[in-house]
């Protein structure tokens, strides 16, 4: 057995006499006895770390799919980019890593100052002037708004567009049974949103731009319906691609939401990753989660401090404008990080190249007989929709033994179709993300290996 | 060398301040237009015009101002504001409620792993075998932990955990027709249970502790009928003390048809004594970033695992991870389903640390975790009485409230100015003004990964502190005085809100 | 934005006292009997009692006591350590003959790679290609650097490589019948160089510098004949200025059969602009340390590779990594090598990150940084030139000498005074009182990887302390006042020696 | 190109005008015009880092014998240990990485507080009063030892056992060219220096304890020797085996070396790693390299210094104990960490483990036909020679295709053999090794391996 505690027997012998016991089990004497678990837990016995760390080594080894394997083409929300050791070595520094929720912000400015840093950063990417110290990830953030949209407009019924990714609509869904939302969704047309369709009066509209698929939406179109009902605009979008398009702030989103992995955060089988979050100074008192603010010490120092506190449950419990407590502060550390390294030339460039990547990517596979693009010769953006003339899922597997992870397969990502999606298509559409880290030498091998495959 | 444990003089953060005293400037200060670090692969894709990418009217007129820094300035400054953090690594970190535990280097090992750390989300099963061995491994190992049936990994924390348990609860009901409105809590449980009550569609009832530091168990009863969704308990509660009467108040519960939810935030002080199945809980989540040692990251991430008992197992958020007859594995959504609580699979790396601490320490070694949290708060409190009474003077679990009540009262000096004391002698301050039914409360506690001369250190600090309200009356509100920045004037913060550099 | 470089304010160490301020305990302070950290494989290999592996009479009789202590209190104690440290990473070293620079992570990572880091020395060259492979084209870019035929890299440091150049040398003459005894050395040159000398089996013959700072050529002449072996030089010399007439020297040396040693340590100022071979040097080593970016490490390790000239290639050390003609990669010893002068084949891990650093830069890359290091030497010299004069008042290269003799006078400041205050300001100190031929010499070598606001932060507070200085005269024999000890007693040290804790 | 240079061009006009200057090339205007490079340096264009990464894992992947590749059982002075991830962190924290020599103490007690911490436990494994600050390597230790050594006997012949490391004889004659030490290598037999075939009266005597071979030597008769002849006894220990055997100190050693690459150095493929280095009082003016030393600053705090500087070549030049300056120094603060890590009672483990899974090896592969042991059943530490039906160097070559680095070949490494083997045994002779962390599975496994391929 191995452990991490510092208490010789000798002490252990002093200390309990200090507390005038016997033995250990004196300490646990309020347990009614009856409760106590006799024999102790039924779990194979401590190991020494050299012991653990090889069990890890073959779960490791057993991931045969993993971005250090195959190639990765795969994006979706989740995507392979250049993460720098200069960025590991900073993010990692274990005063970042061991430290709690700044409380004491006399010896917490570290922490607070970088996660002012990121609200700065993350508010100038969403064109809005407030942004969070960060949620739990995309899905989390999406359900912050609407709630904050919602309560705002003061009606709970919520379109929003399928172009959303298809987990975190699933998501929303799950926390409607709470909420009491009434979620609708609204198809996509050519990769947009059409509320053609849609009857009523939302409170609460939600676009994606880009769509999970890559397509552009029409913010300002969506602006102008959300107008006309009274409702709020949450515009779902990607940080890296956002630092090329016109911001959704600046197109009247109320809120802008996020995912925020393409920051800094590795692949990482999907978590921990960061919920980004902006809103206008309207919705301040329902921004939910931590918010850093910069003041003085009382020698007039400039100093930084989690403000409004008086929105978070710890203070405001059941009244409070979220439930959430621990997030992903350290992710967003690391993304100030990340983006202090990519800088403002940098994540453009980190977008353009993906973009470029993609679409080069996606024009080379559809020139393969029987593959086409989803939404035809439409703009992509990171991702692209490819429709294959076998079932996507099938294609993964047979060219992961060609040494590429190609792509996500859309039938699996929406469990069988929604709206986003002709029916008969979901099936065989792959989609594919090329990152900047993709060369040409591998899209093209991957194109070849398509090729074949599909064959 | 003796075995007096006054010899060793104790873990403080002695690190004396290394030079200089400025503060550091915000990395926009530090930026210079034209400069950068960033380099990246070169890729051989054939270039294309960005107007061409995208349609220009969708284009921003200006670039976004990021920051402008050289890859040495960059990292000049974020090691600065790392010597401007306090953290476990440096010192003591006796914050009730927290179980700020060391955090062992092996499980950043474990995380850090390729082959684990660079999985794409979506990959197949078949291509992900590793992770789903790994994930359904820590479910089941955390069902023997907590006397539960089963796991779902999903949510995120804490409080994701509070929510998932409070929809398991009513779906559980509606699946009975039963529209249940009313969630009991106790008026010392943390912040995020109310919260998640109402997110979660319920309203509160909130029940009184009792003059033992105890749930007020005849309140629970009055309070109980049938639009009762169930209770949330932690257990040890938030004053450190066992909820004696647990047996009785499930019993009571269930006879209603209300379930009992399980906070467990405080399960370090039980690992491998007491399962909160075998109390009769029926839901519960975990904060594996307090008990399994998974580090805070100075206020996340974390993951918060929803173990259930059997009737529950059919509502639980999928897709799970699921081993399938042929040995593999694979994913299954339950037949009930609430939905997916997570974009994937939940916080997998800090699932990933949390299996190989519970590997590491094993059934006997998780036990051990729970005695020595629990001797180490015993002496404290103990050796601090005499200034530091406990609010509930008895034997405590794995942390101890005490009241700065009679200092106050004698020197004026507040649980905050004690607070702020603390972190000039060297250690952070204990949690305070929580739970709010103790007056000027003070929450140590300090983890089974402290030593014995660390508590002594933190003891004598502590005595120092009173010697000083009383010697000097008044001195302690000047508290802190060398830290990287003095009392912080959090009023001015919320009334000149300055939520970014831009507005400033 | 504007681009004025008074904007951005620079990059100090402004790292504010974190809490408390007493010296961090010993480990062995730390240490409590029957503690312990360690954890190791489970084996399953029979064990043997001791007294069977070892004869009883070989055995210590009582454990050699380490340290006990938890691996939570030996992290807690070497980060605390760590923030009771100066670094390239926290701010500005403008340590004068240590090129200071920014060590870029990303040859951390270069360093710590699976397939390299754990290669075993003693590997068959058929089973580490990839090791010779990097070797090789490290040889041959370091060739194309300086100018030389070949390189040997198993020198550890500088130091080693220049007795290997003596070395070297001796064997040249040696092989020509020839046993000469002297070796010319500058007085401004580092202590290694004659320390080297001694060892090398010779005797120094010291060549004063003359009124522009430059190696006397008079002297040089007179003090050559046919017992010299050679000269020991550094171009730039040690106060930062080109030796013009090297042509001359080198001329002059040859025609008594004499041999060029170049001293690397300031090959930063010239990379890509003038070669040491050019300039007719026959061997020299370089600090791969300074000017190829691998971090010094709190003193080492840090590695000294030497290169020479055609005709003395036969006698390099050997084994030496070499092309083989299938374009394999192989060992082999030159004819009449000197020998071994490493344990293996030199520090490996330093070499590369040398390797890494030269690829990321490229021929062009590697000009670029000795144009801004001049530059921003430059810069700085004349920047500060109203209070602390450079000892010769012109163009320099990568680092400039400067007086404080002047201030001393006027206040009674003394370099050192200024170096301490310097401290406070949070900059490290220059290179004080060296070379020893400068009155009150203060040495600042910025490097190319400061920036400019970085040089004006530190101008500025030069500017303070002198301003200190003189309002506030003997002030500065108090500082640093806020460092985490201040003056140390070094007297005492030798006096009261104290090598380890049990001398106590 | 890459850099890491901060400067932009309009601060380089900027700083140009300041210095009254219109290009970069002023600046080098006392270079002579004949000097300077005319068209650049001849090397490859500058490349990104992760261009230059992809050129580094290709390096890597052609070191088909690295120990995550084949499992090791090389030793020969460096070790396959366990170096936790604790030890990888504390050790890679940057303010001890980046940091210079502790010229200015005030801020730099971290390092030289680890640097005492280090000198302690070195010199208790020595049991000496005195060890520096670290050397360059076991070689540079046995050179500076018998520079030390020599001038204090004044005495310059050197009787050197042909137990110590066949590489660090060859360093010290390389460096007795210029010392003009002469030095007389002393024959192994059985294992042990045989000094009766000596004659002469030498100033120093070096044996090694344990031998390169892993054998036991016998430290109180060579101390007998060295009394007789007035010459200083240097003993050449192995910091981990050191913590089970009576001290070298205390059997009368004057200087005590080793190679610490076993504390907490990886293999690196032979550097950088670690020169220990202890004597006695009596020696201490001339200990060669950095002391550090406990003293108080002004306010009577407990403060680290660097000590004894009148020693070094930076105050001595010529009259310098030695020449070294830069040296190991975080190798010795990752010493103190992995020192620290191991405890008095983990150094024994690892000390015992080693030995015993040695011991087991050899035992195992002598009971192959045609196998033996080199030095009869002797007792081994953690190396021993075994003497195969075949060449070491084949053997090992095929033992690769077994997935095994089977050990060193002594005819490699003694650069075809010397006074410390037998001239016929030489070329078959292979030195194992095993570590704590190999396992019997493993051991078992080389053995079979063996037994297939010496057929
Ligand atoms: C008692 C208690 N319950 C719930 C929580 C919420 O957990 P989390 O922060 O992981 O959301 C906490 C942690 O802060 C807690 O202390
Ligand atoms: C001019 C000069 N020469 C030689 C050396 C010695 O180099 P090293 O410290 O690498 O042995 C130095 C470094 O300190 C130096 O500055």
């Amino acid at each position: 057995m191995a452990d991490y505690m510092p208490h010789t027997p000798e002490e252990i012998a002093e200390m309990l006499e200090f507390l005038g016991m016997d033995s250990i089990d004196q300490l646990f004497q309020a347990i009614p006895q009856a409760l106590q678990l006799s024999g102790g837990l039924n779990l194979p016995a401590g190991k020494t770390e050299p012991d653990v760390r090889a069990d890890f080594l073959d779960f490791a080894a057993k991931n045969s799919g993993a971005a250090s394997r195959l190639v990765c083409f795969a994006g979706a929300g989740s995507y392979d980019h250049e993460i720098p050791p200069v960025v590991k070595a900073l993010g990692s520094r274990s005063e970042f890593v061991t430290a709690y929720t700044p409380y004491q912000p006399e010896v917490a400015q570290g922490v607070l100052q970088a996660v002012f840093e990121f609200q700065t950063m993350v508010a100038r990417l969403a064109g809005l002037p407030i942004a969070n110290a960060s949620l739990y990830d995309g899905a989390a953030s999406l359900v912050e708004a609407v709630n904050l949209a919602a309560a705002s407009a003061k009606n709970p019924v919520v379109w929003i567009s399928s172009g959303v990714h298809p987990h975190w609509r699933q998501v929303l869904a799950t926390f409607a049974e709470g909420t009491g939302h009434q979620v609708h969704e609204v198809p996509l047309i050519n990769g947009k949103a059409n509320f053609e369709s849609m009857a009523g009066t939302p409170g609460v509209v939600v676009i994606a731009n880009p769509t999970y698929l890559g397509t552009l939406d029409n913010v300002a179109g969506a602006k102008a319906l959300a107008v006309t009902h009274g409702a709020k605009l949450v515009v779902a979008a990607d940080p890296i691609t956002a630092s090329l398009l016109k911001s959704p702030g600046s197109q009247g989103a109320d809120v802008v939401i996020g995912e925020g992995q393409a920051l800094g955060t590795p692949l990482s089988f999907g978590g921990p990753y960061l919920g980004l979050f902006a809103c206008t100074d309207a919705e301040l008192r329902r921004l939910p989660g931590r918010l850093v603010g910069e003041t003085l010490d009382v020698d007039g120092t400039r100093a930084y401090v989690t403000t409004l506190r008086a929105r978070e449950q710890d203070i405001r419990r059941e009244k409070a404008t979220s439930n959430v407590c621990s997030n992903q502060t350290l992710m967003a550390v690391w993304a100030a990080i990340q983006l202090g390294w990519l800088g403002t030339q940098g994540i453009r460039e980190v977008a353009i190249r993906s973009i470029q990547a993609t679409r080069y990517l996606r024009d080379e596979l559809v020139k393969i007989d029987g593959v086409s693009a989803l939404t035809g010769d439409t703009h992509v953006t990171r991702d692209a929709g490819i429709v294959l003339p076998i079932e996507a899922s099938v294609a993964i597997e047979r060219l992961a033994d060609e040494g590429f992870l190609a792509g996500v397969s859309v039938a699996a990502l929406t469990a069988g179709g929604d709206s986003s999606i002709d029916a008969g298509l979901v099936d065989n559409t792959l989609l594919v993300a090329a990152t900047e880290k993709r060369t040409r030498v591998e899209i093209d091998a991957l194109v070849a290996a398509v090729g074949k495959v599909v064959r | 060398m003796s075995t007096s444990f006054t010899q060793a003089p104790g873990g403080k953060a002695a690190s004396a301040p290394l030079m200089g005293s400025e503060a550091e400037p915000t990395l926009f200060e530090l930026s210079v237009p034209g400069r950068s670090a960033y380099q990246l692969r070169t890729t051989g894709v054939p270039e294309i015009a960005l107007e061409q990418l995208i349609p220009s009217e969708l284009l921003r007129e200006e670039e976004v101002a990021i920051a402008e820094v050289s890859e040495r300035d960059l990292v000049a400054h974020f090691t600065r504001l790392s010597h401007r953090q306090f953290s476990v690594d440096l010192g003591f970190y006796p914050l009730g409620s927290c179980t700020m535990k060391y955090n062992p280097k092996f499980c950043d090992e474990v995380a850090n792993m390729p082959g684990l750390v660079d999985v794409h989300p979506a990959t197949p099963a078949s291509l992900s075998q590793g992770w789903l061995e790994l994930l359904v491994e820590l479910e089941e190992s955390l069902c023997e932990v907590t006397g539960m049936a089963a796991v779902t990994l999903q949510p995120a924390a804490g409080a994701a955990g509070e929510l998932t348990g409070l929809l398991l609860m009513s779906a559980y009901h509606r699946a009975r027709g039963d529209r249940r409105r009313r969630i009991l809590i106790p008026d010392s449980a943390h912040g995020t249970n109310p919260a998640s009550v109402t997110l979660g569609g319920y309203e509160v009832t909130t029940i009184p502790t009792d003059e033992r530091g105890l749930v007020d168990v005849a309140a629970v009863k009055a309070a109980l009928d049938s639009d009762v969704a169930g209770i949330m308990l932690t257990n040890p509660n938030t004053v450190g003390l066992f909820e004696e009467e647990i047996a009785e108040i499930a019993a009571a519960v269930h006879e209603v048809g209300g379930l009992l939810y399980y906070d467990g935030a405080n399960l370090n002080a039980i690992l491998g004594v007491v399962r909160p199945g075998d109390m009769g809980f029926d839901i519960m989540h975990m904060n594996v970033h307090k008990t399994f040692a998974t580090p805070h990251g100075g206020g996340g991430p974390g993951a918060g695992p929803v173990a259930v008992s059997q009737r529950l197992v059919e509502y639980l958020p999928g897709p799970r991870p699921t081993r399938l007859a042929d040995g593999k594995y694979g994913y299954a959504v339950p037949e009930h389903s609430i939905g997916r609580m997570h974009s994937w699979h939940g916080n997998a790396m800090v699932l990933a640390r949390t299996l190989a601490y519970i590997k590491v320490h094993g059934g006997d070694g998780l036990r051990l975790v729970a005695e020595r949290a629990v001797l180490n708060a015993n002496w404290l409190r103990k050796r601090i009485a005499e200034h530091y009474p406990a609010a509930y003077d008895r034997v405590c679990m794995h942390e101890v409230v005490v009241s700065a009540g009679a200092i106050k009262k004698a020197t004026g000096a507040k649980a905050l100015d004690i607070a702020k004391a603390l972190l000039e002698e060297g250690f952070h301050a204990p949690t305070v003004y929580f739970p709010l039914i103790v007056d000027e409360a003070l929450m140590f506690e300090p983890t089974e990964t402290e030593s014995l001369q660390t508590l002594e250190a933190l003891a004598q600090s502590l005595e120092r502190i009173v010697a000083k309200a009383v010697s000097e009356p008044g001195s302690l509100a000047e508290a802190p005085q060398s830290t990287p920045v003095r009392r912080v004037d959090e009023a001015r913060a919320a009334r000149q809100l300055i939520p970014t550099f831009d507005a400033r």
